[in-house]
């Protein structure tokens, strides 16, 4: 245990996930949630971002997809859960396979920039297709009836909802964990540090690239998935701009160089946010102080930050 | 008489209206190792960039084990065997050099697209790598960032990573600029192992005409962006227009 | 005596690269810094011009206590650097790049101007309108040696101003530093022990960021194991 | 005939004011290296001032548009002094996140000083009215003044670079500040310079824009992403690329509001996005060379 | 003592139209104050927790949670954006808190997605445009056009407006050039030109907050009031859009409100005017007024239900009456929707004393008469 602590800690984290409607306010339910959510959508990115190197800030169009494929579909077709989960990542995949076509051949902010064009086009078309998405009014007054999988549960029971999206989300982390250690996953660290000797390497840069915006844009729109029904609407704000801006934040709030670094910027963000708004409506200037705070002092990130410190001890 | 492993014929570059690059037409044997020398600026690192890929030629052709490589893009050409170092050093400085070595490797391997193992467990893969750590004396360097390491071991790394993809032609862009005389020598002695084993063609340029005639069986020398001489290593030598332009006069101090 | 560096220690974050470097040069000297690779020659250089400034220790330049002092102050105070990665502007052309180096310091009349230095070095000529990051490795080399001419410097420190140079243009720096040194005191480092010897009148032999040696060109010459020991030239 | 004309004039109007202010973000963007996501926050904040000072201290508008960008040029002499010193060496992420949490910090620090409601000022008396165009066509005196601000700028700015050597040292110093300090520069006092010089541009545009807007917590946060826009359309670094990237965005509103008013809230990214697809580095960017 | 009851509201706190909140926290604030003063509700005080939800349905959403689940908010109200109100209606229900929205004005909220918990006090779509459809008809134009913001509050008013329109005089034009300038735009020179080229005879405007005021100044500048055709603007009697404004918002023109604070002569309302305005230095403005009269409404219902169990509290806010600034005001049983119309007028001379446009002319609409049946849609 001494020597190998990591893995203990986490059975222990998951554990306390796994009881916590049982030990905290029922409130926290709620928080936690959109923690884990959150999370994933932010380490979806951090694949593209701390991993690979691009700086996507159109992110919130996988993220948004995912969500209305998962509304609609309760809408229109109430289907289980599971299936739409399964519609939400394939029409994530869909979107950053066409978005990222074009996008990965440009570097740096030129991609950010144009990964944000392809964003707000979405938004738009969002926005604006008033017959399908039902415009800026979003999709709304949905009902989850079942899994799938043919379990009987209580989806609408804000804790089972809940355990259902730890699941799931331990789940596709573990599965993002896997990618990043892969041999795949070294590929993308070496890009993002060195794209062309990459290439000399004889690997072709743009189709590793595109392959991982894809991954990454699944992984977001599984996020989307999840976030529709526990919101109870899908609305043109999770598709714009600034819902892209919030990965960025939480990676980087978190630790972009650690794989856990953005669950813990997400939990971050939100319990501040949770906390402070209580205390004054100048949340954003709070916040504000904070990430300078962090990007002067603390450029690691909580994790890293974290982990430094526990170094230290040593 | 063999076929050529590499053959280039006219082969340009022009920026703007100048010539970097100007007609140049030589047949590299496999097997053995040609230096490229010329005063700075002749063109040499831009004729490296034409053959693997860097840049596009104006015109010409590249011809590599029989098959035209003109203008292919680098992971194409590098994917046939041509692998190459660079003048500045171009490694992945935030990874430790084993990783650096892993990469190439695993490039190489086609293990790139596999995202259902775990890296560090690929067993041949590691055990390839320690054996180039061995090869380029890097081992007890493999844990450290590559970035902090000093000047003379990135270039090695250079150098380790270069062989990894198991090239059959390597090209060596000044491969000891700024080593000490004992790294330098660490190097030659490797580029002439390597040769020796009849498995890799080497093109190597170098301003050190200690290492060059070490190791060339030929040298091209190229001036102004076109081929002056191609000649054994005493004919270059020898050459009054190569003295002239390259060498200086003083020949002392080129004694190896 | 317009140089007196004292003691000083130079730490990278927590890397302790210089261990109490001590030299001076009197006026019109050239001296040479020898060593392996990582020994902290560069960093001495650093140090020097105030680039990564002595956690301890003192710097003196013409008399005045310069440690610690912006590297800007510095350079307008009369101390150059050709860095040993030439540090070229990209975007800026060769004459851009010699144009913003330009710099009068009040009571010194101007020998160098962009004129004279494309007559000496008429390749630079040829390439005036050329952006810098384009030229080949040497021709960045004779830029950025020019570039340091254009502020006058009375202290001229060269890093490595040889790393790869064709012979022939070895020998024109050899020629150049001979020149400046004239008007000029001269710190370079290399890793030839041919060249540098043939150039200075002094070495300094670091390792491991300490000196370990210090003797004339010509002790050094012939002091084969010294040679030996310090910089593995058989 | 007077419709095309006037959609001319006005998309004129539309992109010299984005100009100004975009021209500031691509400096400090070429120089610094640094995305300065607060530069919207910076051209409210001159707007803000324009209110303070020409309603409550009742100064004259030329007075004000003196006064009010130096005060907002003073601000970014301590924000960089304070923040952004300590990020200048880093990725370009970092400096991101850092304008991105002064941009929250200055939004939230207008609404606290300022409150959340909604202020107008009025052209000075000399600029007030239309004026009958040659056409039949009349045009308030205002806008035609803004193009005549905006024209000047492009002057001076293409002096400044252009023919002095200012230009040549911002450049050397964003691009490599140990070798500019060793050529004698005042890196620091260049840095702060550019970020200040930056920030006047943002106010300058905030002053000029205020007496035809509506001075809200808003406005900030609306000028940024079409300031990218315009920078990311001429080509990041370039001062022409930015006059051509403004004026494009002008057509893009003079006309696409006017003519194709349905998909009007996507043009600029519909524009940016095929600029961006036919010249990955913007039109007049520089672009890796091969 | 016991604890106070808990008011959990949610407004726009933050952004470019924050003004909206704030103005809705005086409003909650005044009438709270005045309800403490004079003994509380079944003898307990009032306590307000505030939450910011920035026009943005995801937050809303999770504040309303907090408000439920953690601060124990015993009634919740606000929402100024009609689609976080889309979002959070449907979660009501689960939450168990009467709900009472104060601003936001889509019709599907007591319509296809009413529920028995949530109330709405103040104007919506529907009403609004049936008080514009009668001034339009009554002016005689007859084509007409809209500049309205592109998302559905714009587009649903135009639709609304042509449909109540045609009810009134069928000979009317609809035109096709309709302009829908994105919400937040800048510049909208574009669609003053573009309407004023298309030369209706009448134009109604759903433009509010900072970008009516951008429109209005820059509409005045291309002379758009000058050119002889009704303006109505459905949203314009806003006093915080007219104190920005001044003058410059020209006479003339038809301005709709959801409340007009000088044009209701009773007692009631010059009490809440009185005190609004020594409190506060400012007229009400319709969102003030709403909020204000929703923490009474809020009032009434608990003593009538006589505890805070929200259901009980929900189901005592059905089909009661209450009177506030505008008159009596009836939440209808069928889908909860306030019996309630706008005032519409003509912006005359200054109000010296105010700093703002008077309305002329001003008509309040009976709720009603003009409120259309309940929504088949709606299914308590
Ligand atoms: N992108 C470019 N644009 C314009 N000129 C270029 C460009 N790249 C290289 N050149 C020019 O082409 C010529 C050849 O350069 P190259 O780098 O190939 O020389 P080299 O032989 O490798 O010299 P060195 O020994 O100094 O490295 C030089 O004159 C250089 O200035
Ligand atoms: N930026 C840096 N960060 C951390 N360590 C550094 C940095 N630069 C140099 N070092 C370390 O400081 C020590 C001295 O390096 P320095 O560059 O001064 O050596 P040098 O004698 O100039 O070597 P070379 O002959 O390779 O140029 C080395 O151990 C090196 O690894
Ligand atoms: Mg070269
Ligand atoms: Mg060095």
């Amino acid at each position: 245990m001494r020597n190998r602590p990591l893995p203990f800690v986490l059975a222990l984290l998951l554990l306390v996930l796994a009881a916590l409607p049982w030990i905290t306010p029922y409130f926290y339910i709620f928080i936690v949630t959109e923690i884990l959510i959150l999370g994933l959508f932010a380490a979806s990115f951090n694949l593209i971002f701390g991993y690979t190197g691009m700086l996507s800030f159109g992110h919130a169009a996988f993220f948004g997809v995912g969500s209305y494929a998962t509304a609609l579909l309760l809408q229109g077709a109430q289907w289980p859960l599971l299936a739409c989960l399964l519609v939400a990542i394939m029409a994530g995949a869909v979107l950053a396979l066409i978005i990222g076509f074009f996008s990965v051949r440009l570097n740096e902010v030129y991609f950010s920039m144009l990964t944000l064009a392809f964003g707000m086009m979405v938004f738009a078309v969002v926005h604006q297709w008033r017959s399908v998405t039902n415009g800026s009014d979003g999709i709304a007054g949905f009902r989850v009836n079942s899994l799938g999988l043919g379990f009987d549960l209580a989806l609408a029971n804000p804790s089972v909802y809940y355990h259902v999206v730890l699941v799931i989300v331990v789940l596709a982390t573990a599965f993002l964990y896997l990618i990043c250690r892969s041999s795949f996953g070294l590929i993308l660290r070496a890009i993002r540090q060195n794209p062309e000797r990459v290439a000399f390497c004889g690997l072709n840069v743009k189709s590793y690239r595109l392959a991982a915006f894809t991954i990454s844009g699944a992984f977001a729109g599984l996020a989307g998935g999840l976030m529709a029904p526990f919101l109870r609407i899908a609305s043109p704000e999770l598709v714009h701009w600034s819902m892209s801006a919030e990965p960025v934040l939480m990676s980087i709030l978190g630790g972009t160089g650690y794989f856990l670094g953005p669950y813990f910027g997400a939990a971050m963000f939100v319990l501040l946010e949770t906390w402070i708004t209580s205390m004054t409506h100048a949340w954003m200037l709070v916040l504000g102080i904070i990430l300078a705070l962090m990007v002067m002092f603390f450029r690691r990130g909580v994790l890293g930050t974290f982990l430094d410190w526990l170094q230290e001890r040593k | 008489m063999t076929q050529p492993i590499l053959q280039v014929s006219h082969l340009t570059k022009r920026f703007g209206g100048v010539a970097a690059v100007l007609d140049v037409s030589v047949d590299v044997l496999p097997h053995e190792t040609l230096a490229i020398i010329g005063p700075n600026g002749a063109g040499k690192t831009t004729f490296y960039n034409m053959l693997s890929g860097r840049m596009t030629p104006s015109s010409g052709k590249v011809t590599f084990e029989a098959q035209d490589i003109t203008g292919l893009p680098p992971h194409r050409i590098s994917r046939m065997g041509v692998s190459r170092s660079f003048q500045i050093n171009n490694i992945f400085n935030e990874m430790t050099v084993r990783e650096n070595i892993e990469v190439a490797l695993t490039a190489y391997h086609g293990d790139s697209r596999r995202w259902y193992n775990i890296a560090s467990r690929n067993r041949p893969i590691q055990q390839e790598a320690d054996m180039l750590l061995e090869r380029l004396s890097l081992t007890d360097l493999a844990v450290r960032r590559a970035g902090v390491i000093s000047y003379g071991d990135k270039r090695l790394v250079e150098i380790a990573m270069v062989l990894a993809t198991r090239p059959h032609l390597v090209l060596l862009d000044e491969p000891t600029a700024g080593m000490t005389p004992d790294e330098t020598h660490r190097v030659t002695a490797l580029v002439k192992s390597l040769a020796a084993t009849g498995d890799y063609t080497f093109l190597i340029t170098e301003h050190d005409m200690g290492v060059v005639f070490d190791v060339a069986d030929r040298v091209l020398v190229m001036h102004r962006g076109q081929s002056l001489v191609l000649g054994t290593p005493q004919e270059v030598k020898m050459h009054p227009e190569v003295r002239r332009a390259y060498l200086g006069d003083a020949e002392e101090e080129i004694a190896p | 005596m317009i140089l007196e560096v004292d003691n000083i220690h130079t730490y990278y974050g927590e890397s302790h690269a210089l261990q109490g470097i001590s030299l001076n040069l009197e006026e019109g000297e050239t001296v040479c810094l020898l060593g392996r690779n990582g020994a902290g020659k560069s960093t001495t250089l650093r140090s020097i011009i105030g680039l990564s400034a002595p956690r301890r220790g003192r710097v003196t330049f013409k008399g005045r206590d310069i440690t610690g002092q912006p590297a800007y102050r510095n350079a307008r105070a009369g101390i150059g650097l050709v860095p040993e990665d030439r540090r070229i502007f990209p975007g800026l052309s060769v004459r851009e790049n010699l144009e913003i180096a330009e710099y009068s310091r009040p009571g010194v009349t101007r020998q160098w101007t962009i004129e004279r230095i494309f007559d000496e070095y008429p390749m630079l000529g040829e390439l005036a309108g050329q952006d810098g990051s384009t030229l080949s490795g040497g021709q960045q080399q004779m830029l950025a040696v020019a570039r340091s001419l254009m502020s006058e410097p009375l202290l001229l420190l060269l890093d490595e101003p040889n790393e790869g140079l064709a012979p022939v243009i070895v020998k024109q720096i050899g020629a150049l530093i001979d020149q400046l040194s004239r008007t000029t005191t001269i710190l370079f480092t290399d890793q030839s022990v041919h060249f540098a010897l043939k150039h200075a009148q002094r070495a300094y032999i670091l390792e491991k960021g300490m000196i370990v040696h210090e003797a004339s060109s010509q002790a050094l010459i012939n002091d084969i194991e010294t040679q030996h020991r310090y910089l593995s030239v058989a | 005939m007077s419709s095309l004309g006037m959609a001319l004039l006005n998309s004129l109007d539309i992109g010299l004011l984005l100009f100004v202010i975009a021209v500031g973000l691509n400096i400090v963007f070429g120089v610094l290296n640094v995305i300065n996501f607060a530069h919207g926050a910076l051209y409210m904040l001159g707007a803000y001032l324009a209110y303070t000072c020409m309603t409550l201290l009742g100064m004259s508008f030329w007075l004000t548009l003196l006064v009010a960008p130096l005060c907002v040029a003073a601000l970014a002499v301590l924000i960089d002094r304070i923040m952004l010193r300590f990020i200048y060496q880093r990725e370009i992420s970092d400096s991101l996140l850092l304008t991105f949490a002064l941009l929250l910090i200055l939004n939230e620090s207008v609404r606290l000083v300022w409150g959340t409601g909604i202020h107008v000022i009025d052209p000075p008396p000399l600029l007030q009215g239309t004026a009958a165009l040659p056409g039949g066509v009349t045009y308030p005196i205002y806008s035609l003044f803004v193009v005549a601000v905006g024209l000047i700028f492009v002057c001076a700015l293409w002096f400044l670079f252009n023919r002095t050597r200012v230009g040549k040292i911002m450049r050397a110093a964003a691009l490599d500040r140990d070798m500019a300090q060793v050529l004698c520069i005042n890196t620091k006092l260049v840095i702060t310079g550019v970020f200040a010089f930056g920030a006047w541009l943002a106010a300058v545009g905030g002053v000029v824009a205020a007496p035809m807007r509506a001075i809200d917590p808003g406005m900030g946060d609306k000028i940024i992403i079409e300031s990218f826009i315009v920078v990311v359309i001429g080509g990041l670094g370039s001062f022409p690329g930015t006059l051509l990237g403004a004026i494009i965005l002008g057509l893009i509103y003079g006309f696409g509001g006017r003519f194709f008013p349905d998909v009007n809230l996507i043009l600029p990214f519909v524009g940016m996005a095929i600029v961006l697809l036919l010249k990955p580095h913007g039109l007049m960017g520089k672009g890796a060379s091969t | 003592a016991e604890d106070p009851i808990k008011i959990g509201a949610i407004y726009i706190m933050s952004g470019s139209a924050a003004t909206y909140g704030k103005f809705a926290q005086q409003g909650i604030q005044l009438a709270m104050d005045e309800i403490n003063a004079s003994g509380g509700v079944l003898g307990r005080q009032l306590a307000l927790q505030l939450e910011d939800g920035q026009g943005k349905a995801a937050v809303a959403i999770q504040a309303a949670r907090k408000l439920v689940y953690q601060d124990k908010a015993d009634v919740l109200m606000g929402l100024d954006s009609s689609g976080v109100a889309q979002g959070l209606v449907p979660v009501l229900p689960e939450l168990g808190k009467p709900f009472i929205i104060t601003h936001a004005a889509t019709p599907d909220v007591t319509g296809k997605l009413c529920n028995a918990f949530t109330y709405r006090i103040s104007v919506n779509v529907h009403q609004n445009m049936q008080g514009a459809a009668a001034v339009a008809a009554k002016t005689g134009a007859k084509k007409w056009t809209t500049i309205g913001p592109d998302y559905a509050f714009g587009h649903q008013s135009w639709e609304f407006f042509g449909k109540y329109l045609k009810e009134k005089s069928p000979d009317v034009v609809l035109m096709p050039e309709t302009a829908f300038p994105r919400f937040g735009a800048e510049d909208f020179t574009p669609f003053i030109n573009g309407v004023m080229e298309s030369k209706p005879d009448g134009v109604v405007i759903s433009l509010w907050g900072g970008d009516l005021v951008n429109f209005v100044r820059q509409a005045n500048n291309r002379g758009f009031f000058k050119q002889g055709f009704e303006v109505l603007f459905t949203v314009g009697a806003a006093t915080e859009v007219l104190a920005a404004l001044g003058d410059q918002m020209p006479e003339g023109v038809w301005l709709g409100t959801r409340y007009w604070y000088g044009s209701h002569d009773n007692d009631l309302n010059k009490k809440f005017v009185a005190s609004y305005q020594k409190n506060y230095g400012t007229p009400p403005s319709y969102n003030a007024e709403g909020a204000y009269v929703a923490v009474y409404a809020f009032k009434a219902a608990i003593e009538k239900a006589g505890s805070t169990d929200g259901k009980a509290v929900a189901q005592a806010l059905s089909g009661l009456s209450i009177p506030a600034p505008t008159g009596t005001v009836t939440f209808r049983k069928g889908d909860n929707q306030a019996l309630i119309g706008p005032t519409w007028g003509r912006a005359a001379a200054m109000n010296t004393q105010d700093k703002i446009r008077s309305l002329a002319d001003a008509q309040f609409f009976d709720g009603e008469k003009i409120t259309p049946p309940v929504d088949p849609a709606c299914k308590l």
